[in-house]
Parts: structure tokens; C-alpha cells; sequence
């Protein structure tokens, strides 16, 4: 395993200091029980907006914070959702009277330990509201099942949670936005290398030189399916089709294209998948109005990448523009 | 002859041992299926309640010992074992209340009220590939065992030979919940993590009653 | 080789072509020559920027053109300099009267060919000015070698530089302020893996599972030495101290700390490496202004990271400061 | 004999051709100690000359194609080979000048005014691991092979032999110009790839010159 590392038990302490530093305008990091906070927070008034989930993610969560997106991050060990105590740490240091939305990726772990923080924080008096995410058509959705996971799909729901919440919405509005975000958002995902995490040592699975994983998620966990390596076109679609077919996303449509690194991926690859993902979209008659081109959720060193469509309403775009200024996703201050 | 405090410490003490023992397989059982993490998220829990154990007043009961694994567990282990086996120790802890030596119907009633912490958290059933599929032969077989007269430790041998076999029993299963169902037909053939941890628990249960640390 | 691209030849230009749809509210590209020029060039009397050179190290060049940045990049092959055709076509794209400024990386071939273009467009009355980016101190500097390799300092240059044009310098000035900035900035890097040209089809070295390049450039060529891995905080070292003694950095300086990634290096590491180059600084007695961490300046998918300082004066604060508004780099506006 | 166009022209698509064939070596050489692009470039050049010969117009001479060369190299390569290559192209189009046919005395005075024209832009002196290490022994082959009164094919055989060996030569030099240089110590131990494009090009040149194809 080679990796950029002091110790692997002191990976994310580390990380976080160091991002706690070089972002000290934007954010404060409390480390015990350690979870990140917007300077300024908690503000009094707006709805609170609290993220987390495993490490390894980044810049998710902690480099959503800030004006205009989230109050809090809760940053767990490397692809291990956090435990309540720092969840409910954050909760509280964001609530300015107005409640507090978790916004929560659908994994168990994620799930049963927001579940908790929010009973505690509920017994405390904060009102919270959850919106799981969800918009990932490589798994298949059911009752009987996990469901399905929440991948690129969660970072529009901060963006646009994010500014509809520093615009004064309610609690119960914010929720409604979010929860419209990701109703309308899909996405799907592939790899063409694993990623190993610190303690494990080992990669999460191995693939032939000649192999990519399809459908793979942002925790390592090996993908559907197995193929031989294509053109980038040719996966591109394949990520793509599935994607139109679920919401369905027609003709006509406005929506947000993001195409997102899975960590290792070099832009130059980001973008040309994006070209022919927009080359599919004008086909169908569907018109991008919004991009997103990078490494924003991310899953350690993996190479690989996904493909994230938003069905856009006028409210979403307002939403979308509106300023924001994290470390990692910055416009309009 | 009952399971009384010095069991329930030693069963966590052995119990921190054997995850530890285990880690990287738990981890590498969890990286076939999963994303790598229960035998660290385990082994950093368990390491967690080792030295709370020195801090527990005099006059602790077993449910005492058994509340203080879940509370630890909950703040330390993350994911998804973090709150299911939390929640079981902690509906554990309430099954036998303050009692001070736990006979094998108390064991049995431990064991089956851990296990329905785990399904009310984590809505799993039975065959869905998850630790349910380790605890309910488990419980199933402590019952009986206990309904025949067995003692604790008998009890807790029955339990714990179920649960190994479960967690067995896990391989050829199609997983519904948990990260191994995002694999869907991919993931039989594989152990269930967190039903080979259990099995590893409850093992460490019957070990530390046998093993006459018990008054 | 693992890549997401559809032919080695294509590759450039099919993502350029992506480039240009996604970011269409900044940039106009130009397919041939191949160039990329902010929406709204030229900007009548304000110094025209250019900046260019092999393609491979996204976001550099095109990434950084935009309001108060540079006007225009000329993304050559992957790793091999653009030649002096579009060059040219880039610099009369963007003169608005006022004179264009060339800020080229000291590599020979990048050198050559600004050189050629700079005179045909001296020929056509455009006034240019060069400032050569060599801010490596992993290469000996020597009167009687190629010098120094102009690595991370090339993306200050050019954002300080940038704000001064965009504020309304002239030529001179422009220059003076980018010369300023090269001067007072070095860098170092190093490298956990190597990176595949995709023409090349094979990896531009090789390195054992247990072996570092310490003093690696972003072209995949080898660096100076060959190490074992290391812990991180000894790695930071090993690139801080030549670092910090070249200049040299003093007690009392303020600097601007800037962590790049090579491509394929996660976040995590990367923050984690900051920490400990902060911890440093501090023990130096050198106040941290102004913090950089992210894949800035690549080499393709590479896993590795380099360290820049920048020692600041207030001039040089007040234009970092400034707004910026491109693909990769964006604040106040 | 003299050589004529025909020998130019035969020149350019012999020099496609080796560059193509030698492509991954040159790509490999350039791997080891550069940025693994040298035989891309070169064969990205070549190729986009090869077109262009057929729209000479009659009555073009052996200056003309030098100039085509120059100028499509300088237009297709980049790098740092793009604008020497270029550079050399275009000084030896000037001295040979209008002339239709080259004798052993303008062969030398091309390949001389070819290699002034690299070292002029590259600033390389020999012993820098360059293609100069290349160039320079061939300039200096052929001026001696002309000074005893060669034919224009004998002096490009005298050439392209010294530029081979020179190539070969600079296996154990350290690299103080190019990328190459950046690796200091460490480039000793391989040969560098613009001399081995360079004696790729004299030996097409020379045998161009012997095949007959001047008149
Ligand atoms: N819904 C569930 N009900 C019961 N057990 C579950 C459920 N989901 C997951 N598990 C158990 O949790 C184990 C995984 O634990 P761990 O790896 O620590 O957490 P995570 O999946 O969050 O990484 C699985 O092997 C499975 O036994
Ligand atoms: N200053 C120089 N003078 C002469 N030749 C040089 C000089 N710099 C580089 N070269 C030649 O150029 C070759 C590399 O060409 P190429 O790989 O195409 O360009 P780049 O180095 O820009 O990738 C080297 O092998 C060397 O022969
Ligand atoms: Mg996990
Ligand atoms: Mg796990
Ligand atoms: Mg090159
Ligand atoms: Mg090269």
C-alpha cells in the first residue's frame, strides 16, 4: 500500500487538521468528538444543515462547508459511517433555532447512526429533519433490500439544500428541496482500478488490466458487473442509458450534467466523458443547462468515474447559482 | 450454577481478544463483500471497552458490563455494527436487568433480546445474508437448550456452535441487506462479516463460562 | 493501460471539446489550431495573457482562463509543447492593444516555441513579453544546463499576474509582478506512482511497491532520487527543507503554501501532507497568508504531490485576493 | 553525381518511414531519461509532411522540400525536436539555395548549416547528450569526406556512420541539456532520443542518395 500517510488510525485526525488550517476562514474543526463547522455557525434563524458519513469521500463532506451549503460535517473513519456522538456534537453547534436537516447518503451505517443523533438531539430539544439520498440506478431499488445508495446525487442536494436554507427557508422547506434534488437525481457509476483503504491494506478488490467495474459505488465495494475495458464512449453510454431510463429523464428536459472523478481520475478523462455524455443528451433533445466536471465524491485514489443527471426547475437553477463559498465548490463571494 | 460479573467481564475481555485475533479476516471477509471496514470498526470498539472495565464500581452487574459494551460500541464502532450490536447489548442489558447471576433461562432471554435489537434496528430476516442469520440459530438453540434445563454455560455452548454454524450457513446467500446487497448475485459465496463476528462473540461467551470464571 | 479515452490521438482534442461545452459561459475554444480564449477577448487595452504547453497536467492551462486570470492556453499533445502556430492564433485572439504577456514553463521545447511565436507575432505588431516559469529546486539551476523546471509557481504567475492585467497594468508592469512572483516562489514534488502517456501506452517508469521518486517533474520524467516510502511527515520534509533554504524562507516571512496533487492523489493525503508542512512553517516562524491544496498542476493520473511556498508582499496579497473567475479557480465573483 | 529532388523527395519518405517503424523505440528511449514523446512527435511530423510532397510544384528543387519540412515539422511537432528540427530544415534549405543539384561540397554545407541551426537554437554543445552529439560528428564526416573530393552519396554515408556512432556515444554522457538533464547523474546509461532520430534521418539520407533515386 502506498499512500501519502503517517499511521492509518491517524488518517482522518490528520487530514482534518491539516484542512482545518489551510481553511480556517471558512471553517472550524472541533476534534473531540470531531466534526467540522462553518465559522460563523450556529446562525441564528437559518435552518442548520449537517452532513457525514466515512472518510474518503472528499472533498465530501467537510469541503462542502460554508456559506451557502452546509454547517456542520461529520467526518467518520475511512469508509465507516461517523457514530452519533459527533453527529449530535454537530447538530447542536449549527442549531439557530430554526431545526436542523441531516442530510444522509442511504447506507445502514449512515442511516442507524444519523437515526440516533437525531433521537438525541430530538430529546434536546432540536427539532431535525432527515433526507437520505439515494440516486444510484446501479443498485436495484426495492423494499426487501438496502435500497439503493446515495452517490453524486448527494452534493447537489447540499448545494441546493445549502442555499435555499441560507435564504431563510423553513426547516420543512429545505427538507421539500432537498428532497426534490434528489428525486430527480441519478446517477451511476464505474472504475477502472480500486482503492485500498489505510487499514485494510489491501485493495478492495482486484480487476485484470484488460477488466473495469460497472456500477461500482464510493466505498470500494466491488461494482454489478465485470467487463472488458471499452472506448470511453462506449462506457459512457453505459453509464448513461441506465440513468435516462430510470426517472425517465425526456425529451425537453433542462438538466444539471456532472461528471464526477472517482478520486485518481485525471481531468483530462472527466472531461472527455463529459463530451460525449453531452453529445448523447442533445440526441435525446434534452438540454444541459448546469455542469459539474471533477472530483467531488469521491472514493480514495480510485480511478474511475460517474455520471450524475438533475432534472432542473427554474427553483433548483436559482438555488444552484445562488453564492456559495466552501472549499471546494465556490462561486458569486 | 449462574454467569455472574467476573463472566460478563471476562466474556468482553476475550471477546476484545478474539476480534483482534481476527481483524484482518474480518476485514478481508468485508472487503470481498463490502468495503473493508468490520474487522478495524470492530477491533477499535472492543479496544474501546477494555480499559472502561477497570472504572466499573463495585457492585456491577452483568446487564451493568452489558450496558457499558453498548454504549461504547455505539460511540466508537460507526457503520452499520456500530448501532445494530449496540442496540443488542443494550436490549441485553435490559433482559437481565440487575440480576447478579444469570441462570441458562436468563441467558436465553440475554440472547433473544439481543437479537430482536438487531432486527428492530436493522430490519433484516432471516436469510438476508446479515448477523440476524448468526444470532437467531443462536437464540433458536439457546431456547431449547435452556427450556431442557441446560445451565448457562451449556446454554451458551448451544448458542454458540449455532452461531458458528449460521455464519457458515451465510455463505451461499444472495444478500438483502447491508453493503453486500448493492452485489446482488455477486455476493454468494462469500461469509457474512458481521455473522462470522458474532459467531466469534458468542464463542467468546460459552469460552469465558466454561471456563469457570464464573462464582 | 487503464484509461478513459476512446483513441490516444483523439485525446486532446476530444476533451478540450469537452472543455468547451461545459464551461461555455467562460470559454471559446478554438479547434485549429487548437486554442482556448475566455468568452469575452480581446479586452480592449488590458495586457492579453497566454499561457501553454503539453497537454497532461489539467487544470493547467485552459482551467485557469477567465476574468482576472489568463486570457487565453494553448494545451499542446499530451506532455509536449504546443508549437508556434496556435501560439499565435492564441496571442493576436487576445490582444487588445495593450501588448500580451507569455508565461511559459522552462522546458526546452516550451521555451522554443513561445520563442517562435513571439517573434511572428512581433511581426504582426503585437508587443509580447515572456516570463519563463522555473521554480523546481529538484534541478540543479546552472548557467550551463536546461535550468530549472517551471512546476507549481506557474499557477501563482499566473493567477497574481492575471489580477494585475485584469486591474489594468501595462505590459511592464504585468511582467515585472510575474517575474516577482517566479522569484520568490520554489517548489518540490514527488511521486508514489508513475503515469502512462496514452500514446506511450506504457508507464513512464517503473517503481517497486516499497519505492518513491523524490524530485519528480510532472511529465512522468523520473526525478532525482529513488527512496523508500517513507511516513508522510518525513516525505513533506524531504521536499520543505530544500525548499525553504534555496530561497532562502526566514523566520518572519509570509508565504503562500501551496499543496498540489499530481493527478491521482486523494484529498485525504493531500491535507494530511499540508498539516505537517504548516507545522513546519510555523516552527520556522514563517506566518502562513494564503493556503493552496488540490490538484492544481498534474501529471495525468499520477499519485503523488509537490509543495510550493510563495513568499508574499502586499501587492502580491491584494492580487491573490483579487476575483477570479475560471474552470479551476474561483472566488469573488 | 549530383542529388536532385527526386533524392530530396526520397529523403522525406524514407524518413517517414524509419521514424514510423522506430516510433516505440524512439518512445522508449525518451521514456527512460525524457517524457516518453519523442517518437510520437517525430512521427506525427513525418507524417504530416508526407501529403504535402505530392503538391510541390514543378520544378521545385532540393531547397523547396527542406523548406517544406522546416516548415511542417515547426507546424506538427512541438516539443523541443519540433522547433530544431525545424531550425536545421530551414538553415540547410538556405544554403543549398536554389540549386538543383547538390555534389558532395553542398551536401556538407547543408548538413553543417542543418546542425548550426540546432545548436543555434538549442544552445547545446557537444557532450550535452543531444541530438548535437548526432549532428556534429556527421558535419564534421561529411566536411572531411567533401574535402576529399566524395560524391554527394558518399558523403552522407560518411555521415549518417558518424552520426550513428555519435548517436551510441552519447550512451554514457550526463545530460546537461533537454529533459534529460533534469535527471542528472541518473541519464548516464542511455542513449539519447533525438541523436537516435537524428541518426535514423542521416542514414535515410544516405541511403536515398545511393538508391539510385538521383539522376
Ligand atoms: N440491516 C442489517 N441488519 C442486520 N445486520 C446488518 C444489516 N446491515 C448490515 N448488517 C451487518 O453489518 C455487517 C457490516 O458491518 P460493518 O462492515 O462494520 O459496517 P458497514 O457495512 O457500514 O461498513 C454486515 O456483514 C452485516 O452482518
Ligand atoms: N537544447 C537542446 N539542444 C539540442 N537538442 C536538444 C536540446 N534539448 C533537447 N534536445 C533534443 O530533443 C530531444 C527530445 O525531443 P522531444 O522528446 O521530441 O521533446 P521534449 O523534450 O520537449 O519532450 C532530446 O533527446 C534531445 O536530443
Ligand atoms: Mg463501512
Ligand atoms: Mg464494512
Ligand atoms: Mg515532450
Ligand atoms: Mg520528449
Amino acid at each position: 500500500m502506498k499512500k501519502i500517510i503517517n499511521d492509518p488510525k491517524r488518517v482522518v485526525d490528520e487530514s482534518v487538521a491539516g484542512f482545518a488550517i489551510a481553511h480556517a476562514d471558512i471553517v472550524r474543526v472541533v476534534t473531540d468528538p470531531i466534526h467540522v463547522v462553518r465559522a460563523d455557525a450556529p446562525i441564528a434563524g437559518k435552518v442548520g444543515i449537517v452532513s457525514g458519513g466515512g472518510s474518503g469521500h472528499e472533498p465530501l463532506h467537510a469541503g462542502y462547508v460554508g456559506f451557502g451549503m452546509l454547517d456542520a460535517a461529520v467526518p467518520g473513519a475511512v469508509f465507516t459511517s461517523p457514530t452519533p456522538d459527533p453527529i449530535l456534537a454537530a447538530t447542536k453547534a449549527v442549531d439557530g433555532g430554526a431545526g436542523v436537516l441531516h442530510i444522509v447518503k442511504n447506507y445502514t451505517g449512515d442511516v442507524l447512526n444519523f437515526e440516533t443523533a437525531a433521537e438525541l438531539a430530538g430529546a434536546d430539544g432540536i427539532e431535525v429533519r432527515a433526507v437520505v439520498t439515494n440516486d444510484d440506478v446501479a443498485v436495484k431499488d426495492s423494499l426487501y433490500t438496502a435500497g439503493r445508495r446515495g452517490v453524486g446525487g448527494t452534493v447537489l442536494v447540499e448545494k441546493i439544500a445549502g442555499a435555499a436554507a441560507e435564504q431563510g427557508l423553513s426547516l420543512d422547506e429545505v427538507a421539500a428541496v432537498a428532497e426534490r434534488v434528489n428525486a430527480n437525481a441519478r446517477s451511476m457509476g464505474m472504475a477502472l482500478t480500486p482503492c485500498t483503504v489505510p487499514h485494510a491494506g489491501e485493495p478492495s478488490f482486484t480487476l485484470a488490466e484488460d477488466e473495469v467495474e460497472i456500477g461500482i459505488g464510493i466505498h470500494g465495494e466491488p461494482g454489478r458487473e465485470r467487463i472488458k475495458l471499452e472506448p470511453a464512449d462506449k462506457i459512457v453510454d453505459r453509464l448513461l442509458h441506465p440513468i435516462l431510463e430510470d426517472l425517465p429523464y425526456a425529451s425537453g428536459d433542462r438538466v444539471l450534467l456532472f461528471v464526477n472523478g472517482m478520486g485518481g481520475t485525471p481531468q483530462i478523462e472527466l472531461y472527455l466523458a463529459y463530451r460525449r455524455a453531452a453529445e448523447v443528451l442533445a440526441e435525446q433533445g434534452i438540454t444541459i443547462e448546469r455542469s459539474l466536471v471533477g472530483n467531488y465524491i469521491t472514493s480514495l485514489e480510485m480511478q474511475g468515474f460517474s455520471i450524475t443527471l438533475l432534472k432542473l426547475d427554474d427553483e433548483m437553477i436559482r438555488y444552484w447559482d445562488a453564492p456559495v463559498q466552501t472549499a471546494a465548490l465556490r462561486w458569486g463571494r | 450454577m449462574g454467569l455472574d460479573i467476573n463472566w460478563a467481564v471476562d466474556w468482553v475481555r476475550r471477546s476484545a481478544d478474539v476480534v483482534s485475533e481476527h481483524r484482518v479476516e474480518l476485514i478481508n471477509l468485508d472487503r470481498e463483500i463490502g468495503d473493508g471496514d468490520h474487522g478495524e470498526n470492530m477491533d477499535r470498539g472492543f479496544q474501546a471497552v477494555l480499559p472502561k472495565l477497570d472504572d466499573l464500581p463495585a457492585g456491577s452487574t452483568p446487564g451493568d458490563v452489558l450496558k457499558l459494551v453498548a454504549t461504547t460500541l455505539i460511540s466508537t464502532v460507526g457503520g452499520a455494527a456500530g448501532p445494530l450490536y449496540g442496540t443488542a447489548y443494550l436490549r441485553a442489558s435490559s433482559a437481565v436487568g440487575g440480576e447478579v447471576s444469570l441462570d441458562g433461562n436468563a441467558v436465553a432471554a440475554l440472547l433473544q433480546a439481543g437479537r430482536d435489537g438487531i432486527v428492530a434496528r436493522g430490519k433484516a430476516e432471516s436469510g438476508d445474508k446479515t448477523m440476524v442469520d448468526a444470532w437467531t440459530p443462536a437464540v433458536d438453540a439457546a431456547a431449547s437448550a435452556a427450556a431442557g434445563g441446560a445451565d448457562a454455560a451449556a446454554v451458551l455452548r448451544a448458542a454458540a456452535d449455532a452461531a458458528a454454524a449460521g455464519a457458515v450457513a451465510t455463505e451461499p446467500l444472495v444478500a438483502r441487506k447491508g453493503r453486500a446487497s448493492y452485489l446482488g448475485e455477486r455476493s454468494a459465496g462469500h461469509r457474512d462479516p458481521g455473522a462470522q463476528s458474532s459467531a466469534l462473540l458468542l464463542e467468546a461467551a460459552a469460552e469465558a463460562a466454561s471456563n469457570g470464571t464464573s462464582a
